[in-house]
């Protein structure tokens, strides 16, 4: 399953947790901000047996002035091309608003 | 593949129009098929024709009707929702006296079934909302 | 003939887009799609019974909830966890559903041919 | 007590217009006089006079030309959220061919100025949103 | 201050935390679950050092089947005349989304 | 003479809400009343650096913030405590912003004549 997650709030933890290996959760718009490395950010509670990768959408976080560098190291990156990637190689897709 | 996109929140109020406009146009560059956009809930407000922004800005109605122009891609406004929300029909605009072009080019108004054929005939359907 | 899931996450009180959200539920049942209803988050809260949404004049969507039936739509879902963290037991559900674990749904979900949600 | 309002968001997405309609009434009931009512944002989708929801809703842009016609609240939309989001004042819309009837009875179009002078003038500013 | 928050969510702890004893926290709309006594409710964070008062729009409750006997103890309920009141009684007003 | 304060506590990015409510901030200056403009929670990140809207197509928000100071907006405060938990430190502000505590912001909030929000 691919997670569209496009808020910064606690949705986030909670799908992380529930998502599987298998999974994706991709996080767009106000959600790239979880995935700087701080005290505020969702993407910290991930555990370890739970592997479902992690992406930000790089031109939300460019818009935002949030630079890889800043982010947790087990995050990847994809622009809207990468995107259509996830979307095509994963199904169902779901979005959470 | 084919996908389809459906649109549930106002142009200007959220990233909501803009995400959507740039992940078709990577679908279209990336070679998959863009079978239809559903207008669905606040997402109607999308088709205004009258929407005027200011110069500098994106203006994303316009973007809409040219994705229309330049991809023939199906860009179908739920009929209940935008009646509800003060969007008419042509027909309906003519018979209770209401603005018969309210609707922005390359939009059509028509119903939730048009939704579910797109749902089933592609193999995605990805939802934008706010 | 798909499997399509419909997620109520959030209350589905106070907006037409709850309603909006039920009709192609029930559109999808009308094409001969296989339908699934889950609700979970604080989408759990909207099958709590005693809602009287007409004291400050929105729709009744008690009577939209019970339709869901006459659709042929059966598979309705609450996720546990959600109803154990709200406080809401079973003998509070406005109609049939069944009792089901994180875990459980997220299996139903995974085979699904789409996941809708608003 | 002079108390002004403004609504943020579209009337039929969240609950904001009608949390805002029940909080006026109760304000005049209690005898408080609403100087103003402001539309911002997607709130200015509260005065498309074309909105025709079913018989058997609340029709949200109709119970504002309603309080208009009963109390004489002024209704003021916001000319630029208005002109972004295709709702055209009426000399706008005859110069550029568009809907010249697009506002419901009882609000008019109007500039941010409006909305400062209601909270400086009134005693109480309460916002409503999504 | 008048703090009249719409949506059950985090931000009613922290405005709750924020709040001083001549502040009130005004629950309207989806926030109105927020005051259901079960683990989940972020009103449950309330200190003892901090007493500003709780209140729950009653038609909001009614119309969502929140019972007043599930209620937090300390919890307060006004219609929307009462609404109107801890307007008047109070300034500024700040709302948030 | 009233105090005004716009609190920005969400992200000011992807909406032109953001906009129109700064716009809002700018006629009260106009207007002659004192303006504050308080950052907090996520809002905070309205205030980072490097920020590149035009990447996606969207307004940059950065003259408008930058058009604060021409409008006579001078009193820019940012809550001390917000921009810790997001990592935030004090070179990565765009503008001039008096760094406050969360218990000194509440005390200039509970004196103005209102507070506006987004």
């Amino acid at each position: 399953m691919l997670f569209i997650i496009n808020k910064n709030s606690a949705v986030i933890g909670g799908c992380i947790a529930k998502a599987s290996a298998d999974d994706v959760v991709l996080l767009i718009e106000d959600a790239v901000f979880a995935v700087i490395e701080c005290g505020e950010s969702p993407v910290m509670r991930r555990s370890d047996n739970n592997t479902a990768a992690i992406y930000a959408l790089s031109p939300d976080m460019q818009a935002r002035g949030v630079r890889e560098a800043a982010c947790h190291k087990h995050i990847k990156f994809v622009d809207y091309t990468g995107f259509v990637e996830l979307v095509v190689n994963h199904n169902p897709v779901r979005s959470i608003f | 593949m084919k996908i389809s996109v459906q649109i549930n929140a106002s142009p200007y109020q959220h990233q909501t129009a803009d995400t959507a406009w740039h992940f078709i146009q990577a679908a279209l560059v990336s070679g998959h098929e863009v079978y239809r956009v559903f207008f669905y809930h606040d997402g109607i407000y999308n088709a205004l024709r009258d929407s005027r922004p200011p110069g500098d800005e994106r203006d994303i109605v316009k973007r809409w009707s040219e994705l229309y122009r330049q991809s023939n891609i199906d860009l179908v406004v739920c009929v209940s929702s935008a009646q509800r929300r003060g969007l008419l029909e042509q027909s309906v605009a003519k018979k209770v006296g209401g603005y018969d072009k309210a609707l922005a080019d390359g939009f059509r108004i028509a119903g939730l079934g048009l939704l579910m054929e797109a749902v089933i005939d592609s193999d995605r359907h990805v939802t934008f909302g706010d | 003939m798909k499997t399509l899931v419909f997620v109520i996450d959030k209350p589905l009180h106070g907006n037409v887009r709850a309603q909006e959200f039920l009709d192609m539920a029930m559109m999808a049942a009308a094409f001969d799609q296989r339908v699934l209803i889950v609700f979970e988050g604080d989408g759990a809260y909207a099958l709590m019974k005693n809602q009287h949404a007409d004291v400050i004049g929105l729709k009744n969507m008690i009577p939209v909830l019970n339709a869901l039936a006459i659709y042929d739509i059966n598979d309705v879902l609450i996720e546990r966890e959600s109803m154990k963290s709200r406080a809401i037991s079973e003998d509070q559900l406005l109609i049939p559903a069944d009792i089901l674990s994180r875990c459980d749904i997220k299996s139903r979900m995974n085979a699904a041919g789409h996941v809708f949600s608003f």
